[in-house]
């Protein structure tokens, strides 16, 4: 598999200027630099008042790319929580599992390209 | 050498002790006395003494390690791969099969620059199945970036695995070494080895982790997959740590025969000086070839002889140096290359060493002892003597086929 | 004995930290890069994990990039077990000679291909010889990695390439190979199945199964859906994860010192009543969709045959608790 | 100091024990200091068939590995394997070192030989010493009646390092007494 991507942003250095035992990555969760986002058709939008913030998406991203923030939000109606998700939209994918398992449905998948 | 000398070395305290042992033996007590932390090891014929007296010094704590007695030799190349990305200093020994069975990590092992040292009890390989030893299996590790050496005796083993392990974790190199002797001839052969002090030992090859291993404190990932627009660079470090081996190699040589008052070069000459042909050897059959000579020279022929110490790197300057001058050189491999421009595997690398030089001495390539027919050393004079009534250009056509029958009963 | 284990009764006991970054190129929907994140969540930091080749390696690597977050070393297809026993070893073998002063949990995280088929040997020589090293088994049922080959994990009558739905050969043949058993029979400390669709279940077993590396090996099968390779659209992919255990196909057990215990959701599906139709996980998926009522019914009963083999055992072996 | 080589082979049956005969003479050789090479007629181990094994004790380096085919000393652990190997007559330089229980049985092969010969009743003395007709050992002692490079206590010494405590304690011991109850017959 090429990965077009990630050459794109990473200069090709020559053997004299990598790690000196070159083979290995010395730099861990590096991949992150890689935007995988650019892959999805589909976005999943979080409607953070219906959320429930029951970790369900979390939890089953494979990627991931569902952020758990410590970050207080107050619904319309008033509820308050200490967390708040949000897509990392740099990587997600767009798979859907998200969607499909939030049991209160919070989340909906909007076709990418289309207006915000 | 006499007797007042060996005192007098064992005097000077380098040496614990002088035993009488095979080479297989000898490969055991290099790696214990090298202090390894694991061995992972498959029994196969002929290596199968070596890897038991392993066993034998870690049961009676002799050598604090973990033994691992794999299920097949893949697995032992593979645990200790393993075993060495984590920061260990590892030890196996094979021979034939086993080697074969080991080639995909062979490659790995290189190739994730682990310092791995292994014996090899060299050996026919099947079919027909043959348990009995040539040079098959060695000359098959070529291009595998290993740092290949070939003893020819057993103290050669021992003093070479020591070597070894300096080589191997020197950071210019950071390459797997190989020491390979004769299956049987040598790995079944008693004969005596002067053992060398513990304190000696670890001075000369301290056990050295200036290379990244597996950590949890500072996490790599090692084996990587490397697309094209990344393999060739990190292929070209493997190359340019061979290259540079070849420097560490000669410096580990220096080093080693001033502190154990040796001699030992990458390439080593008998009777070269005046010579006008050299047979070339490596590996059990030097003292034969040697013999050969000294009967050579009571005829009046000019003959001289050179063993290679080292397969990879290639010595080529050191060997150019010694066969420059030569008439003809002939090397007696006891592996083959069927159908190759030149069918016997180390005579192709010094026909091709010289031809990178400049040089066109005749190169005559000589296959015996395959599966272990015995090289005499009444063999390798009469390929003296065919050589020296013959037109060296003849005998380069093709390769020479020498104790093979033709037909049965030839006397 | 085992030392006490913290387990996870809610997500929210699962730690936030990730050790295995996004950017990775698994497809969307990786069932293998879930059954990864989640075994790293449960496993902390201190550990080596060992991966041979196949989809996991090759998405979580590419040079210059690691996915990984922890050390990690991948050698070749056929002996992960092998390389995992080597650094087991290593590990030992330097905390004895005082170079090292840590406790690393050796962690092997495998495919099917890796563990069913090439990987084997070096599986079964690793259990044999009792190295303490966690084994995870991350089964999507074929090599994906290559494009859909068959392997032995593959089930009956799925397509593959290798073995298509033909007019005369109905995709694969033989029934899928029962790995667990396999393994069991090596009487090793611990082996329990897991669904990367219930996530608790799986967290749990991964730390009962660290804590008893100090005895021997332990493993851990994960049924980890592949949408392209199954044949269903990415959302699904927990949905049909679920709908495996929900079926009796692929049933959650472990094997706890030679006590086989059938956990829940599972031990209620004894009961044939209580399952969902297989009908409904098998057409949900492409790789069966030549398959006929009919062949559905032979792959029930092979369904109830398996898992009347697992309740004798859980009988035969102790009275079933949930694991606590 | 002159140098001095001695090249001996072993003439025994898979199980009789020449390969430990020669590596512990070997042995005794190279902890006095002076240089060895032992090595068997390699092959798989067969119990039973006729093997041999060879030594070169020498003050010299020993660097060649081909089958001696002249030696100045052969030991031969029965009376068949004169039959067996009958060039044993032909070829040895020096000594034949022979064991059979009458020395009968074998003169009538030997009287050709215009060597010396020690005779010994290997299979009694082991039999007597070691509760079993291993014959090496024994072997080893009628050897030292005419190789005086080494001494009965260098062998029977690397005799009791390689067997290890009680084993080679009951070695060393018939070592000597074989010594002592071996006979020069010529």
């Amino acid at each position: 598999m090429n990965n077009n991507e990630s050459l794109k942003n990473t200069r090709l250095l020559g053997w004299r200027e990598l790690h000196p035992i070159g083979s290995y990555v010395v730099e861990p969760m590096s991949t992150i630099k890689n935007t995988t986002g650019s892959w999805r058709t589909e976005r999943p939008v979080i409607d953070q008042d219906a959320c429930i913030r029951c970790r369900t998406c979390w939890m089953y991203c494979p990627e991931p790319a569902i952020l758990e923030l410590k970050k207080p939000y107050a619904t319309k109606a008033g509820k308050r929580y200490d967390l708040t998700y949000e897509i990392d939209y740099d990587h997600c994918k767009g798979c859907g599992i998200c969607a499909h398992e939030c049991p209160v449905k919070a989340i909906k998948m909007v076709p990418e390209g289309g207006e915000e | 050498m006499s007797l007042t000398v060996i005192k007098s070395r064992i005097g000077r305290e380098i040496i614990r002790d002088r035993v009488a042992i095979t080479s297989n033996y000898a490969a055991a007590y290099a790696a214990k006395d090298a202090e390894v932390d694991v061995v992972a090891a498959y029994p196969i014929t002929p290596q199968t003494p070596a890897v038991e007296k392993m066993a034998e010094f870690i049961a009676n704590g002799e050598l604090s390690a973990e033994y691992i007695p794999v299920e097949s030799e893949h697995s032992a190349l593979s645990a200790l791969i393993g075993a060495s990305a984590a920061g260990a200093r590892v030890f196996t020994a094979t021979s034939s099969q086993g080697l074969l069975y080991m080639f995909e990590l062979l490659y790995i092992a290189s190739g994730l620059r682990l310092p791995i040292v292994m014996g090899l009890a060299t050996r026919a390989v099947s079919a027909p199945i043959s348990i009995h030893g040539d040079y098959q299996d060695f000359a098959a590790t070529r291009d595998s970036g290993w740092v290949i050496m070939i003893a020819s005796s057993a103290q050669e083993v021992y003093d070479s695995i020591i070597m070894a392990y300096r080589i191997a974790e020197d950071n210019r190199v950071l390459l797997p070494v190989m020491v390979s002797y004769d299956g049987f001839l040598m790995s079944h052969t008693t004969e005596p080895v002067e053992l060398y002090d513990a304190d000696t030992i670890r001075g000369f090859a301290p056990k050295r982790l200036n290379r990244p291993i597996l950590d949890s404190s500072k996490p790599i990932t090692m084996g990587a997959m490397a697309v094209p627009e990344w393999y060739y660079e990190i292929k070209y470090q493997l190359i340019e740590a061979m290259h540079n081996s070849m420097g560490v190699i000669r410096e580990v040589h220096d080093a080693f025969n001033r502190t154990f008052s040796r001699n030992y070069r990458l390439v080593e000459g008998y009777m070269l000086d005046d010579a006008d042909y050299a047979v070339i050897a490596y590996g059990g059959i030097w003292g034969n070839v040697k013999r050969a000579v000294n009967e050579a020279r009571k005829r009046g022929i000019k003959a001289g002889a050179l063993r290679l110490r080292l397969f990879r790197p290639f010595p080529t300057d050191e060997l150019i140096e010694m066969i420059s001058d030569m008439k003809t050189v002939a090397v007696i491999d006891r592996a083959v290359s069927p159908g190759a421009a030149i069918e016997g595997p180390v005579a192709m690398e010094v026909a091709t060493a010289l031809h990178s030089r400049g040089l066109s001495t005749p190169v005559v390539s000589v296959v015996h002892g395959l599966g272990q027919r015995t090289v005499y050393s009444r063999d390798v004079a009469k390929l003296i003597k065919i050589i020296n009534d013959s037109q060296p250009w003849d005998l380069t056509k093709s390769t020479m086929y020498m104790g093979v029958r033709e037909y049965g009963n030839e006397g | 004995m085992a030392m006490k284990v913290k387990l996870a009764k809610s997500f929210f006991d699962i730690t936030r930290e990730e050790y295995l970054a996004p950017g990775h190129t698994a497809c969307p929907a990786c069932g293998a890069l879930l059954t990864a994140r989640l075994v790293l969540k449960a496993a902390g930091p201190d550990v080596i994990v060992v991966n041979p080749t196949g989809c996991l390696e090759v998405t979580t690597t590419i040079y210059p990039y690691t996915a990984w977050g922890v050390p990690y070393i991948h050698v070749a297809f056929e002996n992960a077990g092998a390389v995992a026993s080597g650094i087991e070893a290593a590990i030992k073998s330097l905390n004895k000679n005082g170079s090292l002063k840590r406790n690393t949990k050796v962690l092997v995280i495998a495919g099917d291909g890796g563990t069913y088929d090439i990987g084997l040997q070096a599986l079964s020589g690793m259990l044999e010889r009792g190295h303490g090293v966690l084994y995870v088994l991350y089964d999507n049922e074929a090599y994906m990695n290559t494009g859909i080959q068959r392997s032995g994990g593959t089930p009956k009558f799925a397509r593959t390439t290798t073995m298509p739905a033909g007019t005369v050969i109905r995709g694969k043949i033989e029934k899928k190979k029962d790995i667990m058993s396999i393994v069991m029979a090596h009487h090793i400390p611990y082996a329990a199945t897991a669904n990367v669709a219930f996530p608790i279940d799986l967290v749990n077993k991964v730390r009962k199964a660290l804590s008893y590396l100090n005895e021997g090996p332990a493993f851990i099968h994960v049924l980890a859906p592949c949408p392209p390779g199954w044949g269903f659209s990415d959302e699904k992919m927990i949905e049909i994860a679920r709908l495996a255990t929900e079926t009796g196909y692929f049933p959650l057990y472990e094997w706890d010192r030679d006590r086989l215990i059938i956990n829940p959701p599972s031990d209620m599906y004894m009961d044939k009543r209580l399952r969902k139709s297989l009908r409904e996980f098998v057409k949900a998926q492409s790789r069966w969709s030549h398959v006929t009522d009919e062949e559905i019914k032979g792959l029930e009963k092979d369904i109830d045959d398996f898992l009347n083999y697992l309740w004798r055992l859980s009988m035969g072996s102790g009275v079933p608790t949930p694991y606590a | 100091m002159e140098s001095e080589t001695y090249e001996i082979i072993f003439f025994g049956r898979g199980g009789q024990g020449a390969v430990t005969a020669a590596q512990i003479t070997a042995l005794a050789a190279v902890s006095k200091g002076l240089y060895a090479l032992a090595y068997p007629e390699f092959g798989p181990e067969r119990r039973g068939a006729p093997v041999r094994s060879y030594l070169v004790v020498s003050t010299e380096p020993v660097e060649a590995r081909e089958p001696i085919e002249e030696p100045n000393m052969s030991i031969v652990f029965g009376p068949d394997l004169l039959r067996v190997n009958p060039e044993i007559i032909r070829r040895t330089r020096d000594y034949i070192i022979i064991n059979a229980r009458r020395y009968e049985t074998v003169e009538p092969y030997l009287r050709i030989f215009k060597g010396g010969i020690i005779y010994i009743n290997a299979y009694d003395l082991s039999t007597k010493y070691l509760d079993k007709a291993i014959v090496n050992t024994a072997m080893l002692g009628a050897l030292l009646r005419v190789f005086d490079i080494l001494t009965v206590e260098d062998v029977a010494y690397a005799a009791s390092k390689f067997f290890g405590s009680k084993l080679g304690k009951l070695n060393a011991e018939l070592i000597r007494i074989a010594y002592n109850e071996s006979r020069v017959i010529k």
